[in-house]
């Protein structure tokens, strides 16, 4: 039994808010347990020549930490999720256009990378960008007592023997990004993307409900 | 100021205590009016336009010229970029260009500008960037710069009416010489840098 | 031979000062570093793989990278079948063609994307080269069409789709 | 529709024209033909040369070249006041730098994200995997220690710099000396003498480029720019000590493919160094 009477395979309590800031065309709160990122979408708009794409819409990515200005690993975290963000946006459809996102971190216990992807995702949806696929995150850690813990907290991320992050694609099932970080086997790995792989789509599941409540609610009001 | 793009440690460090060697010319190994033996390698960076290696002594220099690139300005243009790098000097020095280096960029574009045929390239501008590897001698690495961007220049195809070289010299105890190592700088109560096109 | 730049190649009475080379006080210099040739039994010149600058009266390659209602801008590619770094040119409206300016309209003659070849006519105010497509030459060389395939040219003005058989508009090119 | 066919070979540009304006198409061309615009097979890598010690003025430095793309390390030595909750321990702070002279696309000023992303890939490799025991670079408890910069500087960037700067990094740590040094009456002072770090994990890197469902590995700039990159990081007893993909649509056999061909790779590098 892990701290917070979770079991090994299962991911804390996750919660999630769209449409949170009124000025932005979408933004999205996800919370691992006591972990939370905001993210706000902006786009497609003007873009500044310097750096206006021809044949596709220019996606720049900015993460702040929840103190600070960032170091490098907080530049890490944003290469990770431009790339994710470049993948699944159909660029082509905006040409010479700017899409902005912006992470904020609410609070940090941990697996926050993988945090801040999901709020990307929904973020995404809420501000109805063309996608061409949607995807979920999870980090996953192997312990020094060689246990094999799910979406793990900052405490238990004090004695990681190694952690990986992971982003799944839920049409294909295939791995669009890992992060992975220590020493580990080949076994080790493979143990982590098979209860990655898993999570992820109980995950979709959530995002599909949190969209699903969304639509509802707006139904509701007209 | 801690660089917080990229990886930092604690902001006050230092060299272990070791003493300066006293140097004086009598001790020199070549004659005062020799200057130390050279090796050029061109085209040492694929990637760049241009490109030269000079090593002279300890001393290594590489140099790259990017270009020609557009600017809205008629007349062609001549940027130099000139940096020790970090792990040059016995000191470890920063990323960011200090006061010397800013000035030794300028040394640069001085001494290459009236050598390059800059009318046959309108509307463009040159970059050249020289990083000293290794130093022995700080005016020493300025001439050696020198000497290398000339070389990268005709490497990169650029019409000039001349090869610009670079040399230096100091005194110690009022007796002159040619192209001073570290030591011997420090030591000098004068330093000097020449260069020179044929022309 | 091999020749650096600032090398006496030969009194200037002797032969002319070709490219590569400049005159100074009687004498013929080296301006590059390359091979020393002897063309037309009176020039001397000094030829090497030089990046090109475009210049009036050069023949340019480029990609359309956007077009307005008066002018499409060039990303230029090679300068008289040499390599070339990045260099942009703007065509303006006039410059498209000869005749029948007035009536003519931009997106009915290039498209973002397109390969075209042109003149650089001058070197312009601004930041941009001034290049045009007056002439049987200039004009589309390479299109795609809106399905994605490369299209070929059915007339002065005209390009199909081998996949769909649609026509589009371009201001083509002559093949030479 | 009648299409004349003579029109392809009469505007047919040549292959540096082609390859400027469609670079994919110019890619996709050469692998159909299971050969690589540089001549490679798809899983060939390129030719390593090492130079060891280059840099006199360093405690340990190195040069390493694969095909175009080289890097140079050096290492330097200072003393500092250690960090008050690691008092046994020194600092090592490796830096990798992608300076504007090494590929035309870098401009020059403050390090980009991407160089900022590679730094931080190696710190972590050294924060997480053991990879010295940094209580070597301890001179008197709590009051002084050594500080080692490593300094990866780019001097050509031709593709998988990460692979070549970790062969740099750790040829440089193998070949480090430190002066042996006392402490007295506040003061370090230089001894006679040089010993040796034990590095107890050697680490090395192998980038592959997914274009096309394709793995090409030791990829150039030019395929790093139109595929996507995935880094595995592999230790001397064929251990993992990291993967890195950002945007590769990988099913899991093509991992395993490049896992198993990451290891087998490394046992060749680490063998180099």
């Amino acid at each position: 039994m892990r701290p917070d009477q979770r079991t090994n395979t299962s991911v804390r309590t996750m919660g999630s808010g769209l449409g949170y800031l009124s000025r932005a065309d979408g933004s999205a709160k996800f919370q691992f347990g006591k972990s939370s990122v905001l993210c706000a979408v902006n786009g497609p708009m003007a873009v500044k020549q310097r750096d206006e794409l021809m044949d596709k819409a220019y996606i720049s990515v900015s993460f702040t930490p929840l103190v600070g200005k960032g170091t490098t690993l907080d530049r890490l975290y944003e290469r990770i999720l431009e790339k994710i963000a470049t993948l699944v946006i159909i660029d082509a459809l905006h040409p010479r256009t700017m899409i902005r996102i912006s992470f904020q971190v609410l609070a940090d216990d941990g697996s926050i990378l993988t945090t801040a992807v999901n709020a990307m995702m929904l973020a995404l949806l809420d501000a109805g960008v063309p996608l061409n696929s949607t995807f979920a995150g999870v980090t996953t850690m192997v312990h020094t007592d060689g246990r094999l813990l799910l979406d793990p907290t900052v405490i238990e991320l004090e004695e990681a023997q190694s952690v990986h992050n992971f982003v799944f694609d839920a049409i294909s099932g295939n791995c669009i990004a890992t992060n992975s970080t220590g020493v580990y086997t080949k076994e080790e790995f493979d143990g982590s993307y098979e209860l990655a792989s898993l999570a992820c789509q109980s995950i979709h599941g959530f995002f599909k409900a949190a969209v699903k409540h969304k639509i509802e609610k707006e139904q509701g009001k007209e | 100021m801690v660089d917080r793009k990229r990886i930092y440690g604690p902001e006050n460090t230092s060299l272990i205590i070791t003493e300066k060697k006293q140097v004086s010319f009598t001790k020199r190994e070549r004659p005062l009016d020799n200057i130390r033996p050279l090796y050029f390698d061109l085209g040492t960076i694929p990637q760049a336009s241009g490109s030269a290696f000079i090593e002279a002594g300890s001393m290594k220099i590489i140099c790259a010229v990017y270009g020609p690139k557009q600017i809205s300005k008629n007349q062609g243009v001549l940027n130099c970029d000139f940096k020790f790098a970090p792990f040059s000097r016995l000191e470890r020095r920063g990323y960011a260009k200090d006061e010397q280096e800013k000035d030794f960029s300028l040394v640069l574009e001085q001494a290459l500008t009236p050598a390059i045929q800059l009318e046959n390239l309108p509307k463009s501008k040159l970059d050249l960037y020289v990083t000293v590897l290794e130093s022995d001698g700080t005016f020493a690495s300025l001439a050696g710069a020198i000497t290398c961007a000339s070389l990268a220049l005709a490497n990169a195809g650029i019409a000039m009416y001349d090869l610009v070289t670079g040399c230096s010299a100091g005194f110690i105890d009022n007796v002159s010489g040619l192209d001073l190592t570290e030591d011997e700088e420090y030591m000098a109560e004068g330093n000097l840098l020449t260069n020179k096109a044929l022309l | 031979m091999k020749v650096i730049p600032g090398q006496v190649l030969s009194a200037a009475d002797k032969f002319k000062a070709g490219e590569g080379t400049f005159e100074k006080d009687g004498f013929i210099y080296s301006s590059l570093l390359g091979a020393k040739e002897i063309q037309d039994n009176n020039t001397i010149a000094v030829t090497t793989q030089v990046l090109a600058v475009p210049f009036v009266g050069s023949v340019v390659i480029g990609k359309v990278s956007k077009i307005t209602s008066k002018h499409a801008i060039v990303q230029i590619i090679m300068v008289n079948n040499k390599k070339s770094l990045n260099y942009t040119g703007t065509i303006l409206k006039k410059d498209i063609r000869k005749t029948n300016v007035d009536q003519l309209e931009i997106y009915k003659c290039y498209r973002p994307g397109d390969v075209v070849r042109c003149l650089v006519t001058s070197i312009g105010d601004g930041k941009n080269f001034v290049l045009s497509t007056a002439g049987d030459k200039f004009g589309v060389v390479l299109a795609v069409s809106v399905s994605g395939y490369t299209m070929v040219p059915v007339a002065w003005d005209q390009m199909v789709c081998p996949h769909t058989g649609n026509i589009e508009f371009r201001k083509c090119a002559k093949p030479e | 529709m009648e299409v004349d066919l003579e029109y392809e070979k009469t505007t047919a540009l040549d292959a540096e024209t082609f390859k400027k304006i469609q670079p994919k198409e110019y890619l996709r061309r050469f692998l159909q033909q299971d050969t690589r615009p540089d001549g490679r097979a798809v899983s060939e890598s390129r030719q390593i040369n090492f130079n060891a010690d280059p840099i006199s003025k360093c405690v340990g430095s190195a040069t390493v070249k694969s095909g175009n793309s080289m890097v140079i390390c050096g290492i330097k030595a200072e003393i500092t006041t250690p960090d008050p909750l690691y008092p046994k321990q020194g600092y090592f702070i490796p830096n990798l730098d992608l300076p504007a002279m090494c590929n035309p696309r870098f401009k020059p000023g403050p390090p980009q994200q991407l160089t900022q992303s590679l730094s931080e890939q190696i710190n972590q490799l050294f924060e997480k995997c053991n990879i010295f025991n940094k209580e070597q670079l301890a001179i008197e408890n709590g009051e002084v220690c050594w500080i080692l910069y490593a300094d990866i500087v780019c001097l050509n960037y031709d593709g998988s710099v990460m692979d070549i700067a970790l062969l740099a990094l750790f040829s440089a740590l193998k070949s480090l000396t430190l002066p042996l040094v006392e402490y007295i009456d506040g003061q370090v002072k230089q001894v006679d003498g040089y010993r040796k770090l034990e590095i107890d994990r050697v680490i090395s890197s192998t980038t592959f480029c997914i274009f096309d469902d394709k793995l090409l590995l030791d990829p150039t700039d030019d395929e790093e720019l139109e595929g996507s990159i995935l880094t595995v990081f592999v230790d001397h007893e064929g251990l993992f000590c990291g993967i890195n993909t950002f945007d590769g649509h990988l099913s899991k056999d093509k991992l395993d493919e490049c896992l198993l061909s990451a290891q087998q790779r490394a046992t060749k590098l680490i063998k180099l160094i």
